[in-house]
C-alpha cells in the first residue's frame, strides 16, 4: 500500500497513496448518488464523500456514518463518467475512518467483527457462529430469532465449525495486516 | 471438463441448494468439479471494507492454494467469492508491489496464474446443451432474472457480457425452457452486506425487488447469488405487505436443474423458505400435459 | 529436392522462368548456381550447406544475373526476407520473380563444411532462428524440419563488448578496422545495398573518404549499418565475405536488437510491413532527448 | 577561384563590445576565396548596405556573407541589397556572431574566435551556394468547398461575392446541412428556414458556384493554387437537366413507409424523393435500397417490380440505368465544412474507444429521443406539424426530461470534449416545449451551463426564470421505463438529493462529432485531424482556418463543435482567406527544394515513405526506344515544403535540398 | 599537471539545429542576453529531418569533442513530421555509436521550441560541462592523427 507515490498528508492524498485513484477527478456530476440504492439514507451522499474527501474534511466525513452504509454494489463505479472508482474510494474511506480510530456504527462494526473473527478463527464462517457472535457483541439477542429455527430444519445453519489445515496462514495474514494497520495508522 | 471449484462459505451452509444443485447438473452438462483444498473464506465485505490488505491477501491465500494444486481456471458459484478472488487477481495483475507483498505473506511462487470464472461464464456456453439436454423444461414459467451487483460489476473486474444490459442469465433459463421477463430492477443491489446489521434498509431494497419483478409478471425469481437469495428468500416475508403473494427464488442452478427434469429433491428446492411447492407443480403439470398432448 | 529440381526443371520447360538461382554442388562445396536448361535441374540441390543468401542475385544492380530474363530463386526463410526487402523497396516486383521457399532446419557455418548441424557447426543466426518455412512463397518444398542447435556465441559475444567502456569498445573497433582494406566486399554480397552509386563512392562531397584509412572505415560502417537498420535480414553474408576477418556481425546484430527493442520490429518476409526507419509514431520512447 | 565579400557589422557596441570586428574582418579576408572582407558599425543601415552593393559592383563579388545579427532579422534585407547590385539572392547569407555570439558570452577572446569560426563556416557553405530562382506557381481562381450546411454555404456565398468561382459539393441530396432541420434557433429564437433557405436559393442560383449536390470528392491532387479533385457524381438515377422538380414521380411512388433522414426517422418518406420541400436543388433521388424496383432486380427477377414513377414523369427524367460519374475539378483553394453528426447511445459504436449507455437503454427505449429528432418534433414542417408528441404513442409529454452532455465530457464513453452548443439548444428546447405544452413541465439535467456568448447567459436565465424549466445539476443514473412513463434516476448535487422523475419523454443532448468518412476525406487532403476526427487548424490561435496543407482551409462543425454563428463566421474568415490567395496572379515560393539526381535514384523510395507533403512522386525513366529503364524518384516542387528530411534519409544522396546541399554543409562542418 | 592539462582543455561542439524552434530559441537566448559558454558552433538546418548522421560523422572527425542535435518538440515540428522521423534516426544512431565506442555522452539530443532560450542556455552549459569532464576525444582524433 505504502509502495504507492506518497503525498502531502492531505486526505486525496493518503487515497492516492493507498488506491491510485485520483478524487480531483470527480468532477461532482452526481451519477454516483443518482444511481446508489442507499443514497436516501445517507446523510452524506456518494458524490458529497469525494467533495469532502477533494477539500481535506475528514471530520465530517469520519464522524458521519454514510461511509458505512455504502455497499460496495459498484454501481457507482461502473457508471463514472469520469473513472474515479468512488466504490473503492469509499473502501479506502472506511479503512482511514478505522486507523484514525473513528468509529463506524455499533450494529455494522460489530458485524464486521464477528465475521472477521470467524475467519481467524476457522478459517471460515459459520453463520451460526457468526450471528451467535454478533448477538454477543450487539446485544441484540431477539433479532432475526424467529428466523433462525426455520433455517436450523431447513438444514441452512451449520452448528459447528469444521477447521482447515492452512489456519497459521490464515492467522499469519490477519497479523501481518493488524501490523501493517497500526504502522500506517502512526 | 474438470474445473476447480470454490463453494465459499455460504455453499456450505445457507446455501446449500446451491452446492447440491450445481453438483446434479454438472453430471448431464458434462462438466466435473474439484474443490479447492484446504480453502479458506474470501473475506467478503467485511474484509475489503475495513482493510484492503486483507481483502486481497485472504483472496489471494485461495488463488495461490488453487496455483498449487494445479488448478488454472476457479469457478466460484457465489457472487461475493467470484468478486473477491476476481478482485485480488485483477488488482494483484496491475500493481506489481502488492504482488511482491503477497508473495512475501503467502511465502511462495504465487504467479497470480489461475483465472476465477463466475456461474454465468460457465453455464453460457452450454446454453445448446441445455437445450438439448432439457426433458420437460420449464414450460414457459416466467422468470426475473436477478443479476444483482457482483456478477458482473466493476466490468474490468467481472470481464463478462454486458455491464449495463447484460443477456447471458436470460440465454441460460431460456435454454432450459423459461421465459425471462423485461424488468428494471435486474442490475440493482438487494443489500445483502447490510442484510444483519441493517435490515430495515435490506427490507426496503429488496421490496422494491421484488415489486418490480411481479410487476413485470414474474412466477419466480432467479439469482446467482446465495447473498441475494438468502436475502430475497429468507427475508421475504418482511419485505411484503399484507396480502401481497410471495415470489419463490430460485438459483440460476435450481432453475437448470428443473428444466433437465432433474428431482426437485435434489436441487434442494425443500429448503427454501418460500415455499417452491407451486412453482414445482407448476413446472411438472405442463410437463405431463405436454407428455400427454405428445 | 526431387521435388525442387522438378519445379525448377517444369518452371524452365514451361519457359515461365528463364533462369533458376538455387545452390549446386562446386568445388569448395555448396554455390550458387543458375540453371537456365530444363535439363540442368538436376544440379540443384539443397542441404545445410546451402549458406548463401541468393536474394543478392535478383538486385537490378547485378545486371548479369537480371540480364538473364525472369528467374526463379531458392529461398530459405532468411532470403525470403531479404526478397521482400526487395519488393518492399521497389527494386523487385513481386510478380517479377518465382519464389521456390524451401523449409530450413537451419545451415552450417561455411559451405565447405560437412551437412551435419551441431552446436559447433551450426551458424550463429540459425541458433537462434525461429522460422522453419517462409511465408513468402510461389511454392513451398521440403519436409518440415527440425529446430536446429541453439547457440548463442554471438548474443555473448554481443552482451560483453557492451559490458566494457567505450573507450575498450573503440580500441577494439579500432584494432578491428585496421586491418580493413576496404575492398567493399561486405558491401557487394548485402542483398539489401543496392544502390546505384554507393554514398562511400560519392565524391561531391565525400562523406567517406575512399582509402582504407581507419578514420574512413569508422565513418564506412557507421554508415553501412546505420543504412542496415531495420532493413539487414541478419543474413551473416557480410562477416563471411570479410576478406580480413572483422566481425562486422556484431554491429548488425547489435542493430537489429535495438531495433526490435525499441520499435518491436523484427525483419519479416511480408513486404506489406514498412521498415522502422523511414516511419515513426508520435510516442516513439525519447529517454534519450533532453 | 571563388569570390566573396565579407562584412561584419559591428552593430553599433552590440557586437563590437565583445567580438573585435575589425579582427574577423582581417582574418576572413586571408581566407582563399574571399576577395574583400570589410567591418562597419551598422551593415543594415543605408550606407552599410550601401558597402555591399558597392563591392558587389567594384570587386566583381560572386558571393556574400554578412556576419551581423540573426538571419531570422535581416537575411531578406541584405539578400534584397544583393539583388538590387545584380547578384542572385540566394548567393547571399549570413554569420550569426549578434544573438549566438556577442549577447551570450563576455570573454571577448573566445567570441572573437567564435565569431571567426561561424563565419567562415558560412562563407565556405556560401563558396558552393548555387544561384536559385524563387518558384512560381500559377493560381487558379476557383475554390471547392466541401459540405454544403451553413458553413459551405457561407464560404461558398463570400467566396462567389468576392469574385472567385466556387465548386459546392454536397453528399446529401439537398443542401442546408443540420440548419435546414432546426425549428428555431437560439438565441433569438428566429425560424432557422427562414433564415436559411434564402441562403440555400442564393447558392443555387449565383452564376459563379457550380453546386454539386449527392456527390463527394473522391480523390484529391496537386497543391496550393493548382489542386485537381475528382468527384464522385451518386447516381440519382434522375436527370438534373430534364427534371423540373414536379413531384409527381415521389406522389405515384407505391413505398410510402421509408424512415425520413431528414426528419431523423420520426417521419417517412417514398422511396423516389426530395427530402424536404425546400431542399435546394429541388431535384429527387431515388432510394435503391428501398425501391421495388431495385429490391426485385437483386432478387433475380425478370420483369422490373415497379416502375410507376417513370411512367409518371412528364418529362421522361428518370433513368433507372443511371450509374455513378466521375467529374475533375481544378481548382486553388479548398474549403473542408463538412459539419457534424451526433453521437448515439446505441450498443455499436464506430470505434472501440466510443461505449454505448447500456443505462439508459442503448437507445432502445421508444421515448428516449436525441436533440435534433426535438428539433423535427418542435418544428412546423416536421412529421408532426410542431404538435410535440412522443414517438411511440403519439401522445402529449406532460413531463419531459433533457439530459445534457450525453457523450460529452463522458471520458468513459470515450468523449472528454465539451460539446459546447448543447447548453443553449436545451434551453431553447425547454421553451419551444413549453410554448407548446403550456401545462408541461420540463426538467434538465446538467452539469455546468455554459453559456458564453452574445446574449447566451440571458437566454438560459430566461429559460429558467421566465419560461419555468426546472434545472438539476447533476447526472443521471440511469433510465428504466416502467410502464407508460421512463423512470429517470438522476441526482440534484446542489440540494445533495438523488431524484427520480417519472418522465413521458427524455430527451438526450447528445455529443457533437465530426462526419463519417472525415479521416478518408482528411488524408485525401493531406490535413491533420485529432483523435476525436476533427479537422485540426494550423495555429489553434493565430491560424484558426488554415489547415496544415497550404491553400486547404477549414470551416464549421468540423474542426470542433460549434453554433451557426461561430460556423458562420469561421465560414467568412476561411473565403476571405481563399480571396487573398485568388488576389495574387502567381504564388512566390523559396526555392529552397528538394531535387532528385535520377540518374544517381535506386527507386528505393524511402524519400517517398518520409516526406510529409508527398510531394515525392515516381517518375519511369525511359531509354531512346521508350524502353523503361527504371523508376526513380521526382519531387513535386509545388508541394515540396523544404525539410530535406528526404535527403538525409536518402542512402545514396540522391536527392538535395536546394540551400542546404550536402556538399554546402559538409563545408560548413569542415570549417568549423 | 595532469589536471590543469584537463582545466585548460574548452571542448569543441557542432550544434546541428533546425530552424524554426532551436535556432530561433538559441536567438532568444541571444536577445535575453543569457551567458552560456562559448563552445558550441551552430550549424542551421531547415529541420531535424534534414540532419544526416553523416554530418555528426564529419563533426567527430574533423576534431569535435562533442555533438548537440537539437530540434522542435514532438508535434511542434514545422514540417509536421521531420522531428519524429529524426529521433528514430538518432535513437538507433546513437546505439550504433555507443557499440563503436563513441561515448554517447559526447552526443547531446535536445528539443529546444522558440520560446526556450533558457533550456537552450542549459544545454549548451551542460553539453559543455560534460564533454569537459570526458576531456578531447583523443580517440577518434587519434585516427586521423596517422
Amino acid at each position: 500500500m505504502s509502495e504507492h507515490e506518497s503525498f502531502d498528508g492531505s486526505l486525496a492524498g493518503e487515497v492516492r497513496a493507498a488506491t491510485g485513484l485520483n478524487v480531483s477527478a470527480c468532477y461532482q456530476c452526481g451519477k454516483c448518488t443518482a444511481g446508489c440504492p442507499m443514497a436516501e439514507e445517507m446523510s452524506l451522499k456518494p458524490h458529497q464523500m469525494l467533495r469532502l474527501a477533494q477539500v481535506d474534511s475528514r471530520e465530517r466525513l469520519f464522524e458521519d456514518d454514510s461511509i458505512w452504509l455504502c455497499l460496495t454494489c459498484e454501481t457507482c463505479t461502473a457508471r463514472c463518467p469520469n473513472g474515479v472508482d468512488p466504490a473503492r474510494i469509499i473502501d479506502c474511506l472506511r479503512e482511514l475512518a478505522l486507523r484514525a480510530k473513528a468509529s463506524p456504527p455499533r450494529r455494522i462494526a460489530a458485524f464486521h467483527r464477528s465475521f472477521l473473527e470467524q475467519i481467524r478463527e476457522n478459517g471460515r464462517v459459520f453463520e451460526f457462529g457468526l450471528v451467535a457472535n454478533y448477538k454477543m457483541r450487539t446485544g441484540d439477542l431477539f433479532a432475526d430469532v424467529t428466523a433462525a429455527p426455520g433455517m436450523l430444519v431447513r438444514g441452512k445453519l451449520a452448528l459447528l465449525p469444521k477447521g482447515i489445515e492452512g489456519i497459521g496462514e490464515v492467522r499469519r495474514i490477519f497479523a501481518t495486516c493488524a501490523q501493517a494497520a497500526r504502522k500506517e495508522g502512526r | 471438463m474438470k474445473l476447480g471449484y470454490f463453494p465459499g462459505c455460504s455453499l456450505h451452509a445457507t446455501a446449500r441448494e446451491f452446492d447440491r444443485s450445481l453438483k446434479a447438473i454438472a453430471g448431464p452438462l458434462g462438466f466435473e468439479l474439484e474443490e479447492l483444498e484446504d480453502w479458506s473464506c474470501c473475506g467478503a465485505t467485511s474484509a475489503h471494507q475495513t482493510n484492503h490488505l486483507l481483502a486481497v491477501l485472504l483472496a489471494a491465500r485461495n488463488l495461490a492454494l488453487a496455483e498449487s494444486q494445479g488448478i488454472r481456471q476457479v469457478m466460484a458459484p457465489c457472487a461475493a467469492c467470484f468478486s473477491r478472488l476476481a478482485t485480488a487477481r485483477h488488482e494483484i495483475a496491475h500493481d506489481e508491489a502488492l504482488g511482491t507483498r503477497v508473495n512475501e505473506v503467502l511465502r511462495g511462487e504465487f504467479a497470480n496464474s489461475v483465472e476465477v470464472q463466475s456461474i454465468l461464464a460457465l453455464l453460457r456456453p452450454m446454453t445448446s446443451k441445455i437445450q438439448e439436454s432439457a426433458k420437460a423444461g420449464l414450460r414457459g414459467l416466467k422468470v426475473a432474472c436477478y443479476y444483482g451487483c457482483l456478477l458482473l460489476r466493476p466490468p474490468e473486474v467481472a470481464q463478462f457480457d454486458d455491464v449495463e444490459a447484460p443477456s447471458s442469465m436470460e440465454q441460460i433459463v431460456e435454454a432450459a425452457g423459461a421465459r425471462p421477463v423485461k424488468w428494471g430492477k435486474r442490475l440493482d443491489c438487494c443489500g445483502a452486506g447490510l442484510s444483519i446489521s441493517r435490515t430495515a434498509s435490506v427490507v426496503r431494497l429488496g421490496r422494491a425487488i421484488l415489486e418490480d419483478a411481479r410487476a413485470a409478471g414474474a412466477e419466480a425469481l432467479v439469482v446467482a447469488c446465495p447473498m441475494c437469495h438468502t436475502n430475497l428468500d429468507l427475508r421475504q416475508k418482511a419485505m411484503l405487505q399484507r396480502g401481497e403473494a410471495q415470489l419463490p427464488v430460485l438459483f440460476l442452478t435450481q432453475a437448470v436443474g428443473l428444466g433437465l427434469g432433474l428431482e426437485p429433491g435434489e436441487l434442494g428446492l425443500a429448503r427454501h423458505i418460500i415455499s417452491t411447492k407451486a412453482l414445482i407443480a407448476r413446472v411438472s403439470s405442463g410437463g405431463e400435459s405436454a407428455a400427454q398432448a405428445s | 529436392m526431387k521435388e525442387l529440381r522438378q519445379i525448377a526443371a517444369k518452371l524452365l520447360t514451361d519457359g515461365a522462368v528463364k533462369v533458376v538461382i538455387g545452390w549446386e554442388e562446386g568445388p569448395r562445396g555448396a554455390r550458387a548456381a543458375f540453371v537456365t536448361r530444363p535439363e540442368d535441374a538436376e544440379r540443384l540441390i539443397f542441404d545445410a550447406r546451402c549458406v548463401q543468401n541468393l536474394a543478392t542475385y535478383l538486385s537490378p544492380r547485378r545486371r548479369h544475373v537480371v540480364g538473364l530474363g525472369k528467374a526463379a530463386v531458392v529461398a530459405k526463410p532468411c532470403d525470403a526476407k531479404a526478397i521482400a526487402g526487395l519488393i518492399r523497396e521497389s527494386q523487385v516486383k513481386r510478380e517479377d520473380v518465382v519464389i521456390l521457399g524451401v523449409r530450413c532446419g537451419g545451415v552450417v557455418r561455411e559451405p565447405t563444411m560437412p551437412a551435419s548441424l551441431t552446436a559447433e557447426t551450426v551458424a550463429d543466426r540459425c541458433g537462434i532462428c525461429e522460422t522453419r518455412e517462409p511465408t513468402l512463397y510461389d511454392h513451398l518444398i521440403g519436409e518440415p524440419q527440425p529446430e536446429p542447435p541453439r547457440v548463442t556465441r554471438r548474443e555473448e559475444q554481443i552482451a560483453a563488448l557492451m559490458q566494457k567502456t567505450p573507450q575498450e569498445r573503440f580500441a577494439f573497433w579500432s584494432q578491428q578496422l585496421e586491418r580493413c582494406i576496404r575492398c567493399h566486399a561486405c558491401r557487394e554480397v548485402c542483398p539489401m545495398c543496392f544502390c546505384e552509386q554507393c554514398v562511400a563512392d560519392k565524391t561531391r562531397p565525400v562523406w567517406i573518404e575512399s582509402s582504407s584509412h581507419p578514420r574512413a572505415n569508422f565513418a564506412w560502417q557507421m554508415t553501412r549499418v546505420m543504412h542496415q537498420a531495420g532493413r539487414c535480414v541478419d543474413c551473416g553474408e557480410c562477416e563471411r565475405a570479410c576478406p580480413v576477418g572483422i566481425p562486422l556481425n556484431l554491429l548488425t546484430r547489435y542493430t537489429a536488437q535495438s531495433v526490435e527493442k525499441r520499435f518491436g520490429h523484427k525483419p519479416s518476409d511480408d513486404p506489406s510491413i514498412a521498415a522502422p526507419i523511414g516511419t515513426f509514431r508520435s510516442d516513439d520512447s525519447q529517454e534519450f532527448i533532453r | 577561384m571563388p569570390r566573396i565579400g565579407v562584412f561584419v557589422c559591428h552593430c553599433g557596441e552590440n557586437i563590437g563590445r565583445t567580438v573585435d570586428c575589425a579582427r574577423v574582418a582581417r582574418e576572413l579576408g586571408e581566407l582563399p576565396g574571399v576577395a574583400h572582407a570589410v567591418d562597419y558599425k551598422y551593415m543594415c543601415s543605408d550606407p552599410g548596405q550601401r558597402l555591399v552593393k558597392q563591392a558587389i559592383a567594384e570587386k566583381g563579388l560572386d558571393g556574400v556573407v554578412v556576419a551581423a545579427c540573426s538571419p531570422r532579422m535581416h537575411e531578406r534585407t541584405f539578400r534584397r541589397a544583393c539583388s538590387a547590385s545584380g547578384l542572385n539572392p540566394y548567393l547571399c547569407e549570413m554569420a550569426n556572431i549578434r544573438e549566438h555570439c556577442s549577447w551570450i558570452h563576455e570573454d571577448r577572446q573566445a567570441a572573437t574566435a567564435k565569431a571567426i569560426d561561424l563565419t567562415r563556416a558560412i562563407v565556405e557553405k556560401v563558396k558552393r551556394n548555387r544561384p536559385l530562382e524563387p518558384i512560381r506557381i500559377p493560381v487558379e481562381k476557383r475554390a471547392l468547398v466541401i459540405g454544403g450546411g451553413i458553413a459551405g454555404i457561407q464560404a461558398a456565398l463570400d467566396i462567389a461575392e468576392g469574385g472567385g468561382e466556387v465548386v459546392l459539393v454536397e453528399k446529401e441530396p439537398s443542401i442546408g446541412g443540420h440548419m435546414s432541420q432546426l425549428s428555431e434557433t437560439f438565441p433569438t429564437l428566429d425560424c432557422s428556414q427562414c433564415i436559411l433557405t434564402p441562403r440555400m436559393v442564393e447558392v443555387y442560383q449565383h452564376p459563379r458556384i457550380k453546386l454539386l449536390a449527392f456527390s463527394e470528392v473522391e480523390a484529391v491532387g496537386g497543391y496550393i493554387g493548382n489542386f485537381e479533385v475528382k468527384i464522385r457524381r451518386k447516381a440519382r438515377c434522375v436527370d438534373e437537366t430534364k427534371c423540373n422538380g414536379c413531384g409527381e414521380c415521389q406522389s405515384v411512388c407505391p413505398n410510402k413507409k421509408v424512415p425520413s433522414e431528414f426528419d431523423q426517422e420520426l417521419g417517412r418518406r417514398t422511396a423516389i424523393y426530395v427530402p424536404f420541400p425546400q431542399a435546394v436543388p429541388n431535384i429527387p433521388v431515388l432510394d435503391r435500397e428501398s425501391c421495388a424496383l431495385f429490391k426485385g432486380r437483386a432478387k433475380g427477377f425478370k420483369e422490373d417490380a415497379c416502375g410507376k414513377c417513370k411512367q409518371a414523369c412528364g418529362r421522361e427524367a428518370i433513368d433507372f440505368e443511371q450509374q455513378d460519374s466521375f467529374v475533375t475539378e481544378k481548382v486553388g483553394a479548398i474549403v473542408v465544412a463538412t459539419g457534424f453528426q451526433l453521437y448515439s447511445i446505441g450498443k455499436d459504436q464506430p470505434t472501440p474507444q466510443l461505449k454505448g449507455y447500456g443505462e439508459y437503454g442503448y437507445g432502445e427505449i421508444p421515448d428516449v429521443i436525441d436533440g435534433l429528432q426535438f428539433e423535427r418534433l418542435a418544428s412546423a414542417s416536421g412529421p408532426t406539424g410542431g404538435v410535440i408528441k412522443r414517438p411511440s404513442d403519439g401522445k402529449e409529454p406532460k413531463t419531459i426530461v433533457f439530459l445534457q452532455c450525453i457523450g460529452s465530457r463522458d471520458a468513459a464513453k470515450g468523449i472528454e470534449y465539451c460539446s459546447k452548443i448543447c447548453c443553449m439548444y436545451v434551453a431553447k428546447h425547454t421553451m419551444l416545449y413549453r410554448h407548446k405544452v403550456h401545462d408541461g413541465r420540463a426538467y434538465v439535467f446538467y452539469m455546468d451551463i455554459r453559456a458564453a456568448g452574445k446574449g447566451y447567459d440571458e437566454f438560459t436565465r430566461r429559460a429558467i426564470e421566465k419560461e419555468g424549466a426546472i434545472y438539476l445539476r447533476g447526472r443521471v443514473s440511469k433510465l428504466e421505463r416502467a410502464g407508460d412513463v421512463i423512470k429517470v434516476y438522476g441526482a440534484d448535487t446542489l440540494s445533495g438529493e438523488p431524484v427520480t422523475i417519472d418522465a413521458d419523454m427524455v430527451v438526450l443532448a447528445t455529443a457533437v462529432r465530426p462526419q463519417p468518412g472525415i479521416e478518408s476525406l482528411a488524408q485525401k487532403l493531406s490535413i491533420s485531424y485529432d483523435a476525436h476526427g476533427f479537422i485540426n487548424e494550423a495555429h489553434p490561435k493565430l491560424r484558426p482556418v488554415e489547415t496544415s496543407t497550404a491553400g486547404v482551409f477549414v470551416a464549421g462543425a468540423c474542426q470542433a463543435p460549434r453554433d451557426i454563428p461561430d460556423s458562420v463566421a469561421m465560414a467568412s474568415a476561411a473565403a476571405t482567406k481563399v480571396l487573398g490567395l485568388f488576389s495574387n496572379k502567381e504564388l512566390e515560393r523559396e526555392p529552397t527544394v528538394a531535387t532528385v539526381n535520377e540518374s544517381l535514384c535506386t527507386g528505393c523510395f524511402h524519400c517517398e515513405r518520409v516526406c510529409p507533403y508527398g510531394a515525392v512522386e515516381r517518375r519511369e525513366l525511359k531509354d531512346g526506344e521508350g524502353n523503361l529503364n527504371k523508376v526513380a524518384a521526382h519531387v513535386n516542387k509545388g508541394v515540396c515544403q523544404g525539410c530535406g528530411t528526404c535527403q538525409a534519409t536518402c542512402p545514396s544522396k540522391s536527392v538535395e535540398l536546394q540551400g542546404f546541399t550536402d556538399e554546402q554543409i559538409w563545408a560548413a562542418i569542415n570549417a568549423l | 599537471m595532469a589536471t590543469e592539462e584537463t582545466k585548460a582543455f574548452e571542448p569543441k561542439i557542432v550544434a546541428f539545429v533546425c530552424n524554426w524552434c532551436t535556432y530561433t530559441g538559441a536567438d532568444l537566448a541571444g536577445t535575453s542576453r543569457l551567458q552560456m559558454s562559448p563552445n558550441v558552433r551552430v550549424v542551421r538546418l531547415p529541420c531535424t529531418g534534414r540532419i544526416d548522421p553523416l554530418f555528426l560523422i564529419k563533426a567527430f572527425e574533423r576534431g569535435a569533442d562533442g555533438v548537440i542535435v537539437s530540434g522542435c518538440h514532438p508535434a511542434d515540428c514545422h514540417y509536421t513530421a521531420g522531428n519524429y522521423h529524426a529521433r528514430r534516426r538518432f535513437a538507433v544512431f546513437r546505439e550504433i555509436a555507443d557499440m563503436m565506442g563513441v561515448d554517447n555522452q559526447r552526443m547531446t539530443f535536445s528539443w529546444v521550441s522558440a520560446s526556450e532560450g533558457n533550456k537552450w542556455r542549459d544545454v549548451v552549459n551542460e553539453t559543455t560541462e560534460r564533454v569537459r569532464n570526458l576531456g578531447p576525444f583523443t580517440e577518434y582524433q587519434s585516427l586521423s592523427r596517422d
